[in-house]
């Protein structure tokens, strides 16, 4: 299958995504350019992580307005798969593609590193292959990723299902000290209705291969490659 | 100001601008006339300490600076070695020190960025940073800001453009009360054919300015913040500092990669400090040739910018480019592209002249040979301080030993000097570009090459106390140093780049330490077959007549082999026995321990000897390449004691030993002491044999001390239990000191 | 003329910068600032024109973007 | 009593926020506006006090921790 990954000025995760998807899974991949229109035939949609537009004024605020999120939205409302990593998740809450916004961390701080999350539902082409309720170990690497939605939006995306994952500690459990920006509810990820989008916050394409030590985010790109081409 | 307000150019003006009296004379005597203001203005920014290395320059030559893996030794933006398929790996490293003290988040900020521009543009895309950090003492009031500020800032710059600061070293020290360090270094990789150097060649050809556009940034910020001491009353004259755009630089990289797959370019430099100034009278000087510059074409954000502001500013995130004729449409297209300014505002000529233009007037003619070349070249005077000799001695007799040494070890480990720094790192993002195998928190960091089966360590080291102490044998001792965390991740050391951090020049005292450190490492690179291939200097780290320990900093790179074999400095097997490769003596002079527990800074250094370093490395090295060792570490600050307790805290899961070190006349120094030359391994019982050959066919001395296991660390000196204690004990102090005291 | 644009977090988002610069004050001897909230100002220079018209385009630019309106609020005033 | 301080880059210093927001706003048709600066805005509340105590001690608040004088300037106003 092919992944289109979107280029923003300020992207810097979009080779990380490229070489896992191209290198470590095998998979076709292709640029976005996000001043272009054309999906260029994509399967699935890749938002990198990074700081589009140097994340100036608010993250992900000014690359909402970028030619290719137009055929994104169309895209995603046509049902294909579109997943927002971190700078990425930001700019699909800036869009309105996905409930909520990320501000900044409790601690005020940039974050960078390993953290432990639960996987909350399997339904979804981003989380079918992992076992339900399995905690798997990402990095994370951002200042602004404390999820927060007023308590109604919460409470729906609760109810229908759409929280997809979790901080939590290395059993499990949602502690505090397992939160670590501060978001509502412990999320960490979010689909949208139909559940086609995801916002995520960790990196799985920091952690899809044996030298770095982890490779637990492969769990999300096969999903989608089984996904799709189960289509 | 138009020209006919600008002041007049006299002597006193001169001087005003940092130039000499014999040195304003040069210029008349270059020029054949009264330089116009604008060419005062550039003669004093190019004769500068920090742009034309005068009281450094003699000594400098002194380093060994060639090796087959060399591409391109210091001279250029940035040194260059060859690491194999094709590919070199281009590094440097360079100081922010006084914009840092003054403004820490812009100032550490501004530092990355124009680190990273050194590398990037001699074509190499940079992939990682890092960085060498010094702040006064922990009781002084603005330390916790001046920390807070520069690590936010570092952070702020090097995550935004997403290069990853993979590792580094921070210390505390009064000395550096009045003059942080913040030392970068960056490294980046570029195909080995296609390096860019900053040279004007062929005349006719086009001068681009690329980038942000310039405004009164920081004039006289390279020759006047970098080249003169503070004192207490100069608050107001401190020029601003720059605020640093990381997305600009973040595009500016992108697009002059791009424009490096063409091929448009003769040549390319970034303006950093001295601007457009250094870069234009760099290049033309490189290639042999004028440059012709037409002011009224740079983009300008400010209004009324004078041709002596303009040729002064310090801009950031700036490049001038030699375009080859016929390739501007190229140029502008990309820049275009990636919304950057992209102009060409001259042309290389022949005459060998840098002559600029300003509204129809020539506003500067200077012959580019005598400016660039022509610098003065000073010999300082140099003295070794009457109080060296004091210092260097240590007379143990009276001084109690260590009585209860978990409390000691837990105090050391609880030391802002010694604890763990993770709450800088993780404020770091040193992961993005995924190459990053062994992350911050062990000896040396480790970058996998993609596409190639080897991998880089890199490392930064210097001990500012050493250095004072010893500055021949303090500076030995960081190369030793630098090169044996290297070869704890498994590394061979290929080349290194310096940063020299020293007082006011004009003391024959600082110039004496500078010289004895330039020995010292020239020493220990010959010794060790590491040549220099980069490096910087700053001077004048002073405040009110008093310097900070001398302290030169070495940034240090080495391959790996094999990726998949780069060590971490943690026991992780349940039962591996540990050995020591080299010899604990008993040697206290310098340490930690000493400053610490009596407030003692005194004393002989521990002694290096240069052949048995290499022995240890070596057979450290070939261990680890032949898969036989669980983890390395080496003995530095805090002595053994400290080091098999760092090797306890393994980040995914502590775990302990037992050891027994051999009785000897201290227990200090015996647990504390910080002899050199000593590394920690742990390995599966059933390869000691086969260690055990290695280091008798290197020479290297070895000791089995025990085993791997369990949660407490307990030590063993002759027959007696010194050290019995658990490891969630030892390990609070350590990871708590540093949140607790930002706090 | 000039615009100033001043966005705050909604009362309900915690507003972490706000409470450590109030613990800065406080240990800096400020004990009587009892609350701190920290925002962004931006400054917009535009061309004389009418009221209406003014807070019409300046509204709308906040409304798209300046302001995030599930977590911001905004005012502005002319400031000159 | 509510009062604003209002924290903007000096005159000459470059504001890569501003900068970055007034050519989005260009992008999005607002053309008129012709400059942009970014700044921070801080609320503090404070207990009734005389205006001259006021201004001294927000001042010194200013000085010593809210600004750095050698980048930025300040203004205060009492907002309520
Ligand atoms: N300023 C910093 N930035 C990033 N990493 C740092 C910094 N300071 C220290 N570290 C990391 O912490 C670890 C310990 O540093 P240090 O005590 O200097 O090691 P060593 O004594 O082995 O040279 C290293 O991995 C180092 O890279
Ligand atoms: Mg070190």
């Amino acid at each position: 299958m092919k992944f289109g990954i979107v280029v923003f000025p300020g992207s810097n995760c979009e080779h990380d995504c490229y070489h896992v998807v191209k290198h470590v899974l095998r998979q076709e991949a292709c640029f976005l350019w996000h001043k272009d229109r054309t999906l260029a035939g994509s399967d699935c949609v890749i938002l990198p992580g990074g700081f589009a537009h140097g994340d100036y004024l608010r993250c992900g605020a000014m690359a909402k307005f970028s030619p290719i999120m137009e055929t994104v939205a169309r895209f995603a409302k046509e049902g294909g798969p579109v997943l927002g990593i971190c700078n990425g998740f930001q700019i699909l809450t800036e869009s309105g593609l996905l409930p909520g916004a990320l501000v900044r961390n409790r601690s005020l701080h940039y974050l960078c590193l390993d953290l432990t999350l639960r996987v909350e539902t399997t339904n979804s082409p981003f989380t079918a292959q992992i076992p339900p309720g399995k905690v798997l170990k990402m990095p994370v690497g951002h200042g602004e990723g404390c999820y927060f939605a007023d308590a109604k939006t919460l409470k729906r995306l609760e109810v229908e299902g759409r929280i997809a994952f979790r901080y939590c500690d290395s059993k499990g459990n949602l502690t505090e000290e397992s939160n670590p920006n501060g978001s509502l509810l412990s999320i960490a990820g979010v689909l949208n209705e139909r559940g086609n989008v995801m916002g995520f916050m960790p990196h799985p394409d920091r952690c899809a291969e044996s030298i770095l030590g982890n490779e637990d985010g492969r769990l999300i790109f096969e999903s989608v490659i089984a996904a799709t081409q189960g289509h | 100001m138009s020209e006919n307000t600008e002041p007049a150019v006299d002597l006193n003006l001169a001087l005003a601008h940092g130039l000499s009296s014999e040195e304003y004379e040069k210029v008349r005597a270059i020029l054949g006339r009264t330089p116009s203001y604008t060419e005062l203005g550039i003669f004093s920014l190019m004769w500068s300490e920090h742009c034309s290395y005068k009281s450094s320059r003699i000594h400098l030559k002194r380093f060994p600076t060639t090796g087959p893996q060399v591409l391109q030794g210091p001279g250029e933006n940035a040194g260059a070695i060859d690491i194999g398929g094709g590919l070199a790996a281009i590094f440097k490293m360079e100081s922010h020190n006084h914009p840092s003290y003054v403004e820490p988040y812009q100032g550490a900020a501004t530092g990355v960025g124009g680190i990273l521009r050194d590398i990037f543009t001699m074509g190499a895309r940079p992939i990682a940073s890092l960085n060498s950090l010094r702040f006064g003492s922990p009781d002084h009031p603005r330390m916790r800001y001046l920390l807070g500020g520069v690590v936010g800032g570092i952070a702020g710059y090097g995550n935004c453009v997403g290069v990853p600061t993979v590792g580094g070293e921070v210390a505390f020290h009064p000395s550096y009360n009045g003059n942080i360090l913040v030392n970068v270094l960056n490294l980046g990789i570029a195909h080995a054919g296609r390096i860019f150097r900053g040279q004007a060649r062929g005349p006719g050809n086009s001068v681009f300015y690329v980038g942000s556009r310039t405004g009164r940034d920081g004039i006289h910020g390279a020759s006047l913040l970098a080249s003169a001491s503070f004192e207490a009353d100069s608050q107001t004259k401190r020029p601003t500092v720059q605020v640093g755009d990381p997305f600009a630089e973040k595009l500016l990289l992108e697009a002059c990669l791009e424009l490096m797959k063409t091929d448009a370019i003769i040549g390319i430099q970034d303006m950093g400090a001295a601007g457009l100034t250094s870069s234009s009278v760099e290049m033309a000087g490189r290639g042999g040739t004028g440059i012709d510059l037409d002011l009224d074409r740079v983009p300008v954000r400010e209004e009324g910018m004078t041709p002596y502001e303009m040729m002064l500013s310090e801009s950031q995130e700036r490049m001038l480019v030699i375009v080859r004729r016929g390739s501007e449409e190229k140029v502008r297209q990309i820049f275009r592209k990636w919304d950057l300014e992209g102009v060409p505002v001259g042309e290389v000529s022949a005459g060998g002249s840098l002559r600029v233009h300003f509204r129809g007037k020539r506003v500067a003619d200077i012959p580019v040979k005598p400016i660039a070349d022509g610098a003065p070249l000073l010999k300082r005077p140099m003295e070794r301080p009457a109080w060296q000799d004091e210092v260097g001695r240590l007379d143990l007799t009276g001084l109690k030993d260590v009585v209860h040494p978990p409390k000691a070890l837990k105090g050391l480990l609880g030391s802002l000097n010694l604890c763990s720094r993770e709450w800088i790192y993780r404020q770091y993002d040193h992961m993005v570009r995924t190459n990053t195998v062994v992350r911050p928190g062990s000896d040396a960091a480790v970058i996998r090459i993609k596409g190639s089966p080897h991998a880089l360590a890199l490392t930064t080291d210097c001990n500012g106390r050493y250095c004072y102490l010893d500055p021949r044998s303090g500076a030995r001792i960081a190369v030793a140093e630098a090169s044996r965390n290297l070869a704890c991740s498994g590394a061979v050391a290929q080349a290194l780049t310096d940063c020299l951090n020293f007082g006011n020049p004009e003391r024959p005292e600082v110039m004496w330490q500078f010289s004895e450190c330039v020995d010292g490492i020239g020493e220990a690179c010959r010794a060790l077959e590491i040549p220099v291939i980069s490096g910087n200097v700053s001077f004048y780290n002073e405040t009110e007549g008093k310097g900070i320990f001398p302290t030169p900093t070495i940034g240090m790179v080495g391959i790996i082999e094999d990726a998949r074999l780069a060590m971490r400095s943690f026991f992780c097997k349940e039962a591996d026995v540990v050995v020591l490769l080299g010899e604990t003596g008993e040697e206290l002079g310098g340490s930690e321990y000493l400053s610490q527990a009596h407030r003692l800074e005194a004393g002989p250094l521990p002694v290096l000897d240069l052949e048995r370093e290499e022995a240890v490395q070596l057979a450290c090295i070939e261990a680890i390449g032949e898969g036989l060792v669980s983890s390395a570490h080496d003995c530095a600050e805090g002595g053994i004691a400290v080091a098999l307790a760092e090797s306890c805290f393994h980040p995914e899961g502590m775990l302990g030993a037992e050891v027994t070190l051999p009785a000897g006349r201290r227990l200090d120094a015996i647990l504390f002491g910080e002899t050199q030359s000593r590394i920690l391994l742990s390995l599966p019982k059933f390869n000691l044999g086969k260690l055990e050959k290695i280091c008798q066919d290197r020479e290297a001395p070895f000791s089995l001390l025990g085993a791997v296991g369990g949660s407490r660390l307990k030590i063993h000196v002759g027959e007696e239990a010194v050290i019995n204690t658990a490891l969630t004990e030892l390990k609070r102090p350590w990871a708590e000191a540093l949140p607790a005291w930002m706090v | 003329m000039k615009v100033r644009v001043t966005v705050l977090y909604k009362k309900g988002v915690l507003d972490p910068q706000g409470k450590t610069i109030l613990s800065s004050l406080h240990q800096l001897g400020y004990k009587e600032v009892t609350d701190v909230r920290a925002g962004k100002v931006l400054e917009l220079s535009l061309p004389k024109m009418g009221k209406a018209q003014l807070e019409k385009r300046v509204k709308e630019m906040c409304d798209k973007l300046l302001a995030n309106p599930v977590i911001e609020d905004y005012q502005f005033e002319v400031a000159e």
